[in-house]
């Protein structure tokens, strides 16, 4: 058994092993092996290519382009996604703009430990994948499950271009699977996680367990709720969106992240632009709260969508 | 709080020095025995998320809260629950925040070290290092708008926090409006396990004092007595208008980072070293052999403290949690302008 | 006649002459009346009241909050919106935080001068409204006329809460009224900019303009276009939106930023969940496209929606 | 560019020097040329957006060009126009960026002083303040993983840019890696309007070396020998394995901060000091007074450069703007990543 978290690892130990070009640097990332163990032996298994970094997270993101520049493929790994913050004008404003300014490309993969989990509170819990995907030139990873952990992080070692990986901290040990995946669906393609024809939820990351979950209880009141994973949501699949709409005629957006303009916008609108006449009810969509995530279990389980509000929302959609 | 700025001199005032000595013990201790009661219930599943703790680190903590008065500003990190203690913050606001209690300053919202009293001086850290030191200076600067004077803030991080561009950018403009700001460093040796050779490059921290402009102290904290003195000394420049402090302390942190970690990277041989000292057991000798207290004096107010956090845990743990849904969940003060849940 | 630019500036004076909490804080703001002149005189007329900071967006907003915390009403001007990716942090995890976590307000107004120009390139010329209304505890106001950008301004100060005052520097010099407005609509209200019944067009700020010039051209042609200024994009008046939609049935969401999850697909988001029965049509978006703001006219002019790219997709919309 | 890093001295090696010096004067001249041309271009109204000249301080950016050798990096920013000709820039990139050509490095997607041959180690500044020097932390540090050794990279900035958080983080990384950055500050003594005073407050901006564990130099960059053995002496150290240097230079911007300021702010008692000279007049007088040089010589040199420059720009000028029907709006180096107009 293999848990996410241990996938992630492995993945940078393959990009290690198989590309010179490649190294970690971050925060405690090195004899440590991070504040999850995501690099884990790392240091010890390619020494000298596995550095701790200051806490500097504006100038390791920086220096990781200046390296790319030169042709090295960095990883960074951010402590908690929440500081990216502290590196964010390196990451929108330099790394995503460096191949369309100059043509030379940017291949840099900035690792960010996201979403909430009990008791991390306001600043080691945020979702902040709709924030990079908004600037041009990023392409942002959001994976749920162990395989694409594994595979969509030895994807983004390899794209030319800077991607912002969200890998889930409640995934991270929650979720197992019997060994690593030997094939990957392509970056960019989102995956049926489960098929159904009453209903389409659209989601990713660790939102697709609690739609599954959802979508299991439904089907207890005999209802075949299709729930599709997004995998990246920048590229956004919106064929495979569209696709099941059509099937279904019921869509329903589901993220973790805040609700003003996040993913579930950008489902929708694109559902509703490309796809109207597929629905046979309004849209809906299920966000986390507007504020910012709380510390205390109760108020943090209430904050986020879980599979028991996905499931009220969802019945809503179908009595439409 | 000291209501005076002066450390009275062990020579001259003996009886006066003595007070301030032992009152910095008392507040040492309890801050010790607090958290140790925090460790354990977390490690009886009392506590969800992290839990940080100031052990080894409490003689320099409690002098700057010490060092600091009614009005003034303070700006903790997390290992500050001695200067916590010493500059007004209740055990309650303590224990109600680790535990989430509904009651305390922050209800649930935030958690652990993250709490604090803004109207009343203590502010409330974000994680984001070295976040706090602009916060103070621009809290200085409405000072002198508002024409309050002889108040100044203090501020405390590691040293890994002095590699945030926060850090630089927040102490150059506390120097630039020479503001009354003091930036205490516990030089812990560590940030996390990330020793001080992966996170700077000069002799010693203090050296970048020159380089904003401003006084620099450093000073071994595992003496109480220097604590207090450097730290008195620091604070009165500042409120004397001699512009921002930076302080710098040399200890060890003899604790994980957090209660997860096991601390396993820390050198033996700093261990060993002068800073592995405990400054709470320094203090403690130092208190037997001036004849200031006896073992059970001491155990006095060992007894008495352990009540005290005994009492304030039991409140605590009767308290009601937050309730999500009387939970009124709207981020902003002018509520009519929050938006009714569209997306949620 | 008074300009964009100039009712910024009387705004401040106001501000600074009613109310003693108020300061200005920026650089360049002081002696030299700010890179734009919007605080022109300010320091002479307010002496010690309007401060040059030093080159340190981060502990700008930073310190705006400390004082803030103290009771007073800083307005911090960036130089241009792009740098306050700089201060980012303390903007979305600091003062967005303070009133939920600490229950003591954070009345800070940013003003972000906003949106390209001709040959300003990708770093002077960004709209990052999205990025700020996304984050809990944050208002994004996006004045489209020289009296919003007057009232509005006053209105931020006044807010308890940190607003985002997006300032179009397209409007500076080229918008201008016969004087200064004496009462305002209150903030969170959108406005009908022009009336119409065929089609509604959502806009906010520069984009407002091009949508009227395109009004004005398919009135041309017969058709009446209602035109919407939101105002405020945080909070977003779903409510006058829908209640337009209800009458036309037909909407366009224009916006000026990037097109990945912004405002327009916010907009459309809330249409298609609120008022998909109010649609005849689906609803369409126009956005800049989906790469830094170009530096040469002839680029720029492309990138960004114009009242000619505004019409095509309008006569599109009105086709369906 | 230099093949040595030595400066040959006066004395020892009179002609060698002499060498030196006339080259360094002669990439001045054709600098300030360059840039009075694109000024008179830009009142013409040739020129959309901003432009930003680096006149009076064409010797010290002339010296980083010079001292850098083909291998290096070079991280420019708006006043180096001298520094990228010696470092190899040709006119027509220059020229092609500022009006915006197709046909040059930027394509006319970014314009001005933002251009650069990353490739070919000439960095293309972002406008944000500090962020280039990073990069350049990371370029060395790919080299050291590439083991290629003994190139160094340089990055320029101004006073006011010692005020950014990106700053601090890149020079204290660049320290604990101790790799071969050289940062090299134009104090003059101005960030657009903004005076020193209220810009930091430490006596002078090389006192940050020591807080870095650094090489500080300081000079005075009105006097072309003066830069050109200060920065090949930095360069050379960075060679040599002596970790990152900090160079700070005082002079005066002899221009607005771009060409629609008429830099009104600048105080008259500086206009009149030394900091005042011209650098371009001050190495010319030299020329002359050392007889390396007769005033025929010297226009001779200035109509050769004046005909380079007429020549790109004119070359320039019948070059074609972007299209935008060409133009393939996508930002990304895997095209087929890149979204379809959903929204656009
Ligand atoms: C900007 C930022 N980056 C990363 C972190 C994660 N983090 C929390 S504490 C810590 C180590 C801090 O070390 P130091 O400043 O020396 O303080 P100490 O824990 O030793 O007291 C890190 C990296 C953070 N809080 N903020
Ligand atoms: C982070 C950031 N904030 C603000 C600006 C706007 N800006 C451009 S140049 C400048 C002044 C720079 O002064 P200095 O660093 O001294 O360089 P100089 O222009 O004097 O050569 C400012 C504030 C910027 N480019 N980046
Ligand atoms: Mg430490
Ligand atoms: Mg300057």
């Amino acid at each position: 058994m293999i848990t996410y978290l241990e996938a992630i690892r492995e993945a940078q130990a393959r990009a290690l092993a198989d590309d010179p070009r490649v190294y970690i640097y971050g925060q405690d990332v090195g004899a440590f092996g991070g504040a999850f163990k995501a690099t884990k032996n790392l240091a010890q298994e390619f020494p000298g290519r596995v550095l701790d970094s200051p806490i500097s997270e504006d100038a390791m993101v920086g220096s990781a382009i200046g390296a790319a520049i030169e042709g090295m493929r960095p990883i960074i790994e951010m402590q908690f996604a929440d500081f990216s913050t502290v590196g964010f004008n390196q990451i929108v404003n330099h790394a995503a703009t460096l191949h369309w300014r100059t043509n030379v490309p940017c291949p840099i993969t900035i690792r960010l430990p996201s979403g909430g989990t009990a008791g991390a509170g306001p600043f080691h819990s945020q979702s902040m994948e709709a924030l990079y995907a908004h600037y041009p030139g990023l392409i942002v990873m959001t994976p749920a499950t162990v395989e694409d952990a594994y595979s969509m992080l030895l994807e983004a070692v390899a794209i030319d271009d800077p991607v912002i990986f969200c890998e889930h901290k409640y995934l991270y040990y929650h979720l197992k699977a019997d060994a690593l995946p030997t094939e990957a669906m392509p970056t960019g393609k989102a995956r049926i996680a489960r098929a159904g024809r009453d209903a389409t939820i659209v989601t990713y990351s660790a939102m697709v367990h609690e739609s599954l979950a959802c979508a299991e209880e439904l089907a207890l009141e005999g209802w075949e709720i299709e729930v599709i994973d997004l995998r990246t949501i920048k590229p956004l699949d919106t064929d495979t969106v569209l696709a099941s709409v059509a099937r279904t005629g019921r869509l329903l957006a589901v993220g973790e992240a805040f609700p003003w303009g996040g993913v579930t916008a950008e489902i929708l609108a694109r559902v509703a632009t490309e796809g109207f006449g597929l629905l046979d009810a309004p849209p809906m969509r299920l966000n986390a709260k507007d504020t910012p995530v709380p510390y205390h279990p109760n108020l943090w389980g209430t904050h986020r969508p879980t599979a028991k509000t996905i499931s009220a929302r969802m019945r809503d959609l179908l009595r439409l | 709080m000291l209501q005076t700025t002066e450390v009275p001199s062990p020579l001259a005032e003996p009886s006066a020095f003595r007070q301030t000595f032992f009152a910095a013990y008392r507040w040492m201790l309890l801050a010790r025995l607090l958290e140790e009661k925090i460790a354990s219930l977390y490690r009886g599943g009392k506590i969800i998320g992290g839990v940080f703790l100031g052990r080894g680190q409490e003689a320099l903590s409690v002098a700057v809260g010490m060092a600091l008065q009614k009005g003034d500003i303070f700006a903790p990190l997390i290992r500050d629950q001695a200067g916590r203690l010493a500059f007004g913050e209740s055990l309650l606001d303590c224990t109600r925040t680790y535990m989430g209690s509904r009651l305390g300053p922050m209800r649930g919202r935030d958690g652990n070290v993250h709490r604090g009293r803004p109207r009343e001086g203590m502010f409330a850290m974000i994680s984001h290092l070295g976040a706090m030191i602009p916060a103070v200076v621009g809290a200085l600067l409405a000072r002198r708008f508002r024409g309050v004077t002889g108040t100044v803030g203090a501020t405390c991080l590691g040293d890994g926090a002095t590699s945030t561009g926060a850090f630089h950018e927040g102490l150059n403009m506390a120097a630039v409006e020479k503001l009354p700001l003091i930036v205490v460093v516990a030089n812990n040796q560590y940030a996390y396990s990330t020793p001080n050779a992966r996170q700077f490059a000069c002799e010693d921290l203090v050296d970048k004092a020159v380089g904003y402009g401003v006084t620099g102290h450093r000073l071994d904290a595992t003496d109480l007595e220097t604590c207090l003195r450097v730290l008195n000394k620091a604070v009165a420049n500042a409120r004397d208008g001699g512009g921002p402090q930076l302080v710098v302390a040399s200890l060890l942190r003899l604790a994980g980072h957090g209660e997860h970690d096991d601390a396993h990277y820390i050198d033996d041989r700093l261990r060993e070293s002068r800073l592995g000292l405990d400054c709470l057991k320094v203090a403690e000798q130092r208190l037997l052999a001036e004849g200031w207290a006896d073992e059970s004096a001491l155990h006095g107010l060992e007894n008495n403290a352990q009540r005290q956090i005994d009492e304030a845990v039991a409140t605590t743990l009767r308290e009601p949690a937050p309730d999500p849904n009387v939970e009124d969940w709207c981020a902003l003060a002018t509520r009519h302008l929050s938006e009714s849940s569209h997306a949620e």
